[in-house]
């Protein structure tokens, strides 16, 4: 994985520096994936943008593809004609936007992608990938659901929107790990909660009527986690009941808090935006970056929540 | 006649047509010879347009049988007819708005070249010729939506032309005529009639059929009333025929005590649909307003009922001066109007008859915030049974039922709201006969009952039936007055043609 | 009795005319020139590029859904038809059997992909004929159906193209034309000519104009509109097909919400939902308006929540000022 | 040639074919799964289907009166996210009414529109669509929005209490389901709004103000949201932007299959009560079997098709059109 960058970058890089010289800011295009769907989005662009503002430097052009693919492309296209010195994209889709940034690569902007990563075959045209490291995330879920359950129980999985490459991401780490780690742990099923608290307490409901005994249950996020714990709380069936998540929002570290929510994966969309900004500007200023930067996404549990601070979203 | 053939080139032999609840045509024959302009004259409802449809394949027959240039034939649809040669120009028109007028004419059979291409030339060029032959002004590129409703009769009538037509039916085509293109169109038939063509030509107008036809046939009450040949004979024996019996004036029900006047129009003017027209109608009198279609009649009672904003005059009820701006405001002051498209206008099909007939009073039939059912269907029953409506029940949807009875709903929708002014619009279209005298009578008995009517008709025989006064319209404009006892059917006939001189009621 | 003709237009009077007839043209035109002036990026070549190719893909859709609405009919499943699709062409070129073809593999694919948008077509079509059920409820649920029949194939993940052949087609270009534009200017011009020109495209206009009239003149009214489903299905196979080179991939979740899109700019285009009423110079320029608005809101970094607010807005002014415009004489009844 | 009639009991059968179909899919999945029938799942399904159910009730309001209302789902959005924003900020009592007016605007706006200018109804109602999300997202700045103290706000009752074992939903939905059956079926007003939707010319000769009558539908179908997303916000105690997404299409869905056709006129408050729980039971149904959720899209396919087609069928007297 670690394939270092090629010299054809690293001049793409400096060609767009030297252009950028001209000007007195550099100007970055960021096209984000569906802001306002959650607050995650929403954050994550305030942050970016004032992150920004804070930096004299730096111009930015900010762009949201609201979920369709098709417009994603569409804005990389815009970008690459506004000649843009380094775009960001947190891709819609990790194999479909793969040549939209291919043409950004042979045109010569340096591309660095954020939060969820592009699929294999299109890491040899980015600069650098800043992220959490979605399936890290899955096999941390997984590590904690075995150890709630003492490596043995039923359990089920809210997943997020079908499709999206941070949903199969997820699942799938979750999935491989829980396997490996306790064979014991029976998932009784897996249905989507589309990223959306109200679905997830349906899909919830659903399996709180098919399965009489449920000990656990991994959301794709707390969104879907708390969605799944209020249909619990309803049914009355949430005592000793597990609910693990991932990217801890406010409303599933105060879940957390109370005790009704065992933990989660600490994600902050702060840092998020903050580190692909950093990792655009370091691209641009010619420095040797990795390719792959993930941040620190820690696991977050009733017992250490303390060191956190609570999400802000 | 020219031709030596004696084989006619149509006939048809005991058609009969229902449907439900009317027998609409009654073992009726009719024949047509090439070269022979053939009239089939009747009243609205008397049979006239199904018998049309079924010559034209639009509807099939019953029973009886069909014959052309001497065999027998099933006509299916109105392609077969068209192959056989029967061409069929629509009352109604029948052409797709956003399409050229040479597209109309050729709908179904646009020339065509390779890969499917329209042959624009040639359908130009054969379309130009044809309009050129009828002596429009239009070109044959013209869309059809941006033409006079005349021209678009014209493009109706150039269809026609396109085949190699046996019979010709001619469905009211002068109603929307200017005199010229009438003399256009004459000439026409009197083209198609050398040719050998037979013409089935269907008119109300009594001038037209003795300038035209060399036969009448007369239909009434779906049944054949007989066949005369025109130079034979006169107007006269032909009104008898088609409404069974002479005018006779003095077997209808008797006005009761005229009393005051009720509603009155001064100058009233909503150009360019009518201008400057006054009338007075009184308690217990029926006025007619004769004039042909589009003489601008319907107009003014739609301005009485607040659908239209009039751009000059007054209204007065009572003697006072009123503002009507929408049929609330109507219905308020106790004007109320039975339309002239009962289907369109008058009745929500899908609805049963008791709401149907209880609608304009729906919001004050209330115990509580609920409608009342049982106070609906006693206004029902009440005028069921005053107006004789034959339906099983009340909860029949209306669209199940005859004319003349959906009708009577309608009238009966306006009675239950004791208006002061009844204003009927073409009161008997396509109601039978039987039916028709019932409603006749039933506008005399509620003048009788002090209702101050106003009758709105086409029909001569209806106006003279039913009004004390005609008020004769032409052009939007009112020619002349007259009280019934002065009438005669030539004074009429004169003033609704713009001859009489413009004498203002 | 009035004639129509006697109105002789000056010489100058005739692109206003046209215009009058065409009031999305007028709308493009303001908004281009706003545009140009209103941003540095906006008037440059490059830029018109991009917004072709980015049009086409409504752009294909709403050719189709031209001829559909002047039947006076609708086809609200093309979204799921597109995905579809796209699904297909980029998964038979994986297939085995057409391991050895190399490049060639893509032609059977794309083949597939565009059967398989005639075959819902002609499913859509054939459904309201035999029927007589509502377009609208009949591609509803089509809708629904068809995009799980994509999630049913797709297994819910994205498929993706191994051959980068398949998405370099997408960059080409045959002048200062992208081929992706290209190739809708094309089927653009086929589809007005099929409609201006042709028996099929011409009797479209008395089947929604005046269906009774259609029939009577013998049109097979039924497979006349069968037909123009099955073109609308191509057309929305072709914009996946074209949208899957641009991705090298499909996603099963590609074209939601575009039956919206595309009927937005059909009916800005001036086409009647009632039918018999429209053309494809107006639908051009109801896709481009979309196009250029949305291009141009980018270019001019306007929020993406105020553009939904924007476009929401035209798309109902454009209906108040057609209506003011094209109030023909309804004799002045006040119903 | 249009009286060939079905044989007798033919009709009778058709016109209830929702009916039929309804209680057949109940058979088959209580046979395919124990569970489906069972106490605890028949009270999740309808608790889960109020929320749609309640919006098509307004729906059907619109659809009988003649019109479309495709804006439903993004006016859900707007409506939650407003209410549960406003919750913590001016309390409940306070919330409720300013977002039940702002909603009745949005209902009004459409109203006007539709009513009163005569625009078609599709389109100003997916104009709608798309401005009213953006509208959302411009309020919320695109933040999901959140009540903090879920346990000791009494909002919590809409969505999350029960009265006398009844979930609070099933009793919103089947209460205002019986008021505006009662309104359509037994008032005036409902009686004006089949007239205006069967026939609107002739419903203005009658004297009928059908400006206001459409309005007045809109208001309806605004209020219906309205109600909906107090129970969705109630449920969720929190509510993204763009929650309603797509539930237009599904509330349409439930409407199509309760039979009310599309033309207006006719249709009734009952049936679609009906549509909403057959798709609410299949969607449930499907899952309990196993099925990947995305099965219930297809099997809805098939079931709008089949039922409306047999609707027209049994008005038509025919099974097949007679256009050729």
């Amino acid at each position: 994985m670690s394939r270092r960058i090629t010299s054809l970058l690293a001049t793409s890089a400096a060609i767009a520096l030297a252009g950028a010289a001209n000007a007195d800011t550099v100007r970055i295009g960021i096209t984000q994936n569906n802001v306002g769907i959650d607050s995650y989005q929403t954050t994550y662009e305030r942050a970016f943008i004032e992150a920004a503002d804070a930096n004299d430097d730096v111009e930015v052009i900010v762009l949201d593809a609201g979920g369709d693919v098709a417009r994603q492309i569409s804005q990389m296209q815009d970008l690459i004609q506004q000649q843009v010195d380094a775009i960001i994209i947190w891709p819609t889709d990790g194999q479909a936007l793969v040549p939209a940034v291919r043409n950004a690569h042979r045109a010569g902007i340096p591309v660095v992608v954020t939060n969820s990563n592009i699929a294999e075959a299109g890491l040899e045209f980015i600069a650098a990938f800043s992220g959490p490291n979605n399936i890290q995330q899955g096999i941390y879920s997984a590590e904690m659901m075995c150890e709630a359950l003492d490596g043995e129980g039923q359990i089920v999985q809210v997943t997020g929107m079908p499709g999206y490459t941070t949903a199969i991401e997820r699942q799938q780490g979750f999935d491989d790990r829980l396997a490996e780690l306790c064979p014991d742990v029976v998932q009784l099923d897996i249905q989507p909660g589309d990223w959306n608290r109200e679905r997830a307490q349906r899909t919830m409901e659903t399996f709180l009527t098919r399965f009489d005994n449920i000990d656990g249950v991994y959301s794709g996020d707390d969104n879907m986690g708390v969605g799944a714990l209020n249909a619990a709380i309803d049914a009355g069936r949430a005592e000793g009941m597990v609910f693990i998540g991932a990217t801890n929002f406010a409303v599933g570290y105060d879940a957390m808090a109370r005790g009704e929510y065992w933990g989660s994966v600490y994600q902050s969309p702060v840092d998020d935006a903050r580190a692909a900004l950093q990792t655009a500007l370091d691209v641009l200023a010619g420095e040797d970056v990795p390719l792959l930067n993930y941040f620190d996404t820690p696991k977050i549990t009733q017992d250490n929540m303390d060191e956190f601070d609570r999400p802000v979203f | 006649m020219t031709e030596t053939t004696t084989q006619p080139a149509l006939r048809l032999q005991d058609i009969v047509k229902t449907f439900p609840g009317v027998r609409a045509l009654d073992g009726v024959s009719f024949e047509v010879m090439p070269g022979e302009v053939h009239a089939l004259l009747g009243e609205n409802g008397a049979g006239k347009s199904t018998l049309m449809k079924v010559l034209a394949g639009m509807y099939q027959p019953d029973e009886g049988l069909i014959f052309i240039g001497g065999g027998q034939v099933r006509v299916a649809n109105p392609m077969e007819a068209k192959a056989q040669g029967i061409v069929l120009i629509h009352q109604e028109l029948s052409l797709a708005p956003e399409m050229s007028a040479a597209e109309n004419i050729y709908l179904g059979e646009l020339p065509c070249k390779s890969f499917g291409r329209v042959d624009w030339k040639a359908l130009y060029a054969r379309s130009n010729a044809i309009l050129e032959r009828l002596r429009c002004r239009f070109r044959a590129d013209a869309l059809v939506a941006d033409l006079s409703i005349a021209n678009q009769q014209m493009v109706e009538i150039a269809r026609a032309l396109t085949v190699d037509a046996r019979v010709v039916i001619f469905d009211e085509p002068t109603a929307s005529l200017t005199d010229a293109e009438k003399v256009v169109l004459f000439d026409i038939i009197t083209d198609l009639k050398a040719q050998g063509v037979g013409i089935v030509y269907i008119s109300h107008r009594m001038d037209e059929i003795f300038t035209l036809s060399d036969r009448i046939t007369v239909l009434r009450d779906g049944a054949y009333r007989g066949t005369l040949t025109t130079a034979e004979t006169d107007e006269d024996a032909v009104t008898r025929l088609m409404i069974g019996r002479s005018l006779d004036l003095s077997q209808r029900v008797a006005a009761g005590e005229v009393g005051e006047v009720v509603l009155e129009a001064r100058g009233l003017s909503c150009a360019p649909l009518y201008e400057d027209v006054s009338f007075q109608v009184r308690a217990g009198e029926v006025v007619g307003f004769y004039g042909l279609v589009g003489a601008g009649r319907t107009e003014i009672a739609e301005t009485l009922f607040g659908l239209r904003t009039p751009n000059a005059g007054t209204i007065l009820i009572d003697g006072k001066e009123v503002t009507i701006g929408s049929p609330q405001d109507a219905i308020r002051l106790g004007i109320s109007l039975v339309p002239e498209n009962r289907k369109e206008q008058g009745l929500v099909l899908g609805m049963n008859c008791r709401d149907n007939m209880t609608l304009p009073q729906v919001g004050d039939l209330t115990t509580g915030p609920f409608v009342s059912g049982g106070a609906e269907v006693s206004i029902f029953d009440q005028y069921r049974d005053r107006l004789a409506i034959k339906t099983p029940s009340w909860r029949q949807p209306v669209g199940f039922l005859s004319g003349g009875n959906q009708q009577k709903i309608v009238i009966g929708k306006w009675l239950s709201m004791q208006p002061r002014v009844l204003i009927v619009d073409e009161p008997t279209r396509g109601i039978d006969v039987g039916s028709k005298s019932e409603i006749h009578n039933l506008i005399r008995q509620l003048a009788g009952q002090g209702y101050a009517v106003i009758v709105i008709s086409s029909e001569m025989p209806e106006v003279l039936h039913v009004a004390d006064r005609i008020v004769a319209m032409y052009h939007g404009r009112v020619m002349r007055s007259f009280n019934a006892g002065e009438v005669t059917e030539d004074s009429l006939v004169q003033a609704i043609s713009g001859i009489g001189n413009g004498k203002a009621a | 009795m009035s004639t129509t003709n006697a109105t002789t237009p000056g010489p100058a009077a005739a692109p206003l005319r046209w215009l009058m007839r065409n009031p999305i043209w007028g709308f493009v035109l303001i908004i281009f020139v706003f545009f140009s002036l209103a941003t540095d990026h906006f008037f440059d070549i490059r830029n018109f590029q991009n917004i072709m190719v980015q049009t086409s893909t409504i752009g294909l859709i709403a050719l189709g859904m031209t001829l559909v609405m002047i039947n006076g009919n609708i086809d609200l499943s093309v979204g799921a038809t597109l995905a579809l699709a796209a699904a297909f062409a980029v998964d038979v070129q994986s297939w085995a059997m057409f391991a050895t073809w190399g490049n060639w593999q893509i032609f059977p694919a794309v083949c597939a992909a565009l059967l398989v948008g005639i075959a819902l077509g002609a499913l859509n079509g054939f459904i309201v004929w035999k029927t007589g059920v509502d377009a609208f409820i009949v591609t509803l649920g089509a809708m629904l159906g068809i995009r799980g029949l994509v999630f049913v194939y797709t297994g819910e993940s994205s498929f993706y193209a191994m051959n980068f052949a398949y998405s370099d087609f997408s960059a080409l270009s045959i002048g200062p034309l992208p081929v992706l534009a290209l190739i809708f200017l094309a089927c653009t011009l086929a589809v007005h000519l099929l409609l201006s020109r042709t028996v099929h495209g011409r009797n479209a206009y008395a089947v929604g104009g005046n269906r009774e009239a259609a029939i009577n003149a013998g049109i097979r009214v039924g497979p006349h509109m069968m037909v123009n489903f099955m073109i609308i299905g191509f057309l929305a196979a072709l914009s996946g097909v074209l949208l899957s080179t641009q991705m090298g991939a499909a996603t099963p979740n590609l074209g939601r919400d575009y039956e919206l899109w595309v009927i937005t700019a059909v009916v800005l285009g001036g086409t009647k939902l009632t039918g018999g009423k429209g053309d494809i110079i107006g639908t051009f320029g109801g896709v481009l308006a979309i196009g250029i608005l949305r291009n141009g809101m980018n270019l001019m970094q306007v929020p993406a929540f105020y553009v939904y607010v924007i476009l929401g807005s035209i798309l109902i002014a454009v209906l108040f000022l057609d209506k003011q415009f094209n109030r023909r004489t309804q004799g002045g009844l006040r119903l | 040639m249009l009286l060939t009639r079905l044989k007798a009991g033919g009709p009778a059968i058709a016109k209830q074919g929702i009916l039929v179909a309804f209680i057949l899919f109940m058979i088959v999945f209580s046979l395919a799964s124990d569970r489906f029938l069972s106490m605890d799942n028949v009270m999740s399904v309808l608790r889960q289907s109020a929320i749609i159910g309640v919006m098509a009730l307004g729906v059907t309001v619109v659809v009988i009166g003649g019109n479309l209302d495709l804006s439903v789902g993004s006016m859900l959005s707007f409506a939650t996210v407003l209410v549960v924003d406003l919750h913590d900020k001016i309390g409940p009592e306070m919330a409720i009414p300013v977002m039940v007016f702002a909603t009745l605007c949005l209902g009004a706006i459409n109203g006007f529109l539709i009513g009163f200018l005569r625009l078609n109804s599709l389109i100003v109602t997916l104009g709608m669509l798309s401005a009213i999300q953006g509208l959302v997202l411009i309020y919320s700045g695109g933040q999901n929005v959140d009540i903090v103290d879920q346990s000791g706000t009494w909002f919590r009752f809409f969505g999350r209490g029960a009265i006398l074992g009844i979930a609070t939903p099933i009793i919103i939905f089947a209460l205002l389901a019986l008021i505006i059956h009662v309104v359509m079926s037994m008032t005036p007003f409902g009686r004006k709004v089949y007239a205006v939707g069967g026939n609107p010319t002739a419903s203005v000769f009658s004297g009928i103000p059908r400006s206001r009558v459409v309005f007045a539908t809109y208001l309806i179908s605004a209020l219906c949201v309205a109600v909906a997303a107090i129970i969705l916000g109630s449920r969720v105690m929190g509510s993204q932007n763009n929650v309603g997404q797509g539930y237009e299409l599904q509330v349409l869905a439930a409407v199509i299959l309760g039979g009310t056709s599309l033309l207006g006129g006719s249709g009734s408050i009952i049936r679609t009560v009906l549509g909403v729980l057959m798709l609410a039971f299949i969607q449930n149904g499907l899952i309990l079997m196993g099925q990947p959720y995305y099965t219930q899209w297809l099997v809805t396919w098939a079931v709008i098709i089949i039922a409306v087609w047999l609707d027209v069928a049994a008005k038509r007297g025919r099974l097949f059109s007679p256009i050729a």
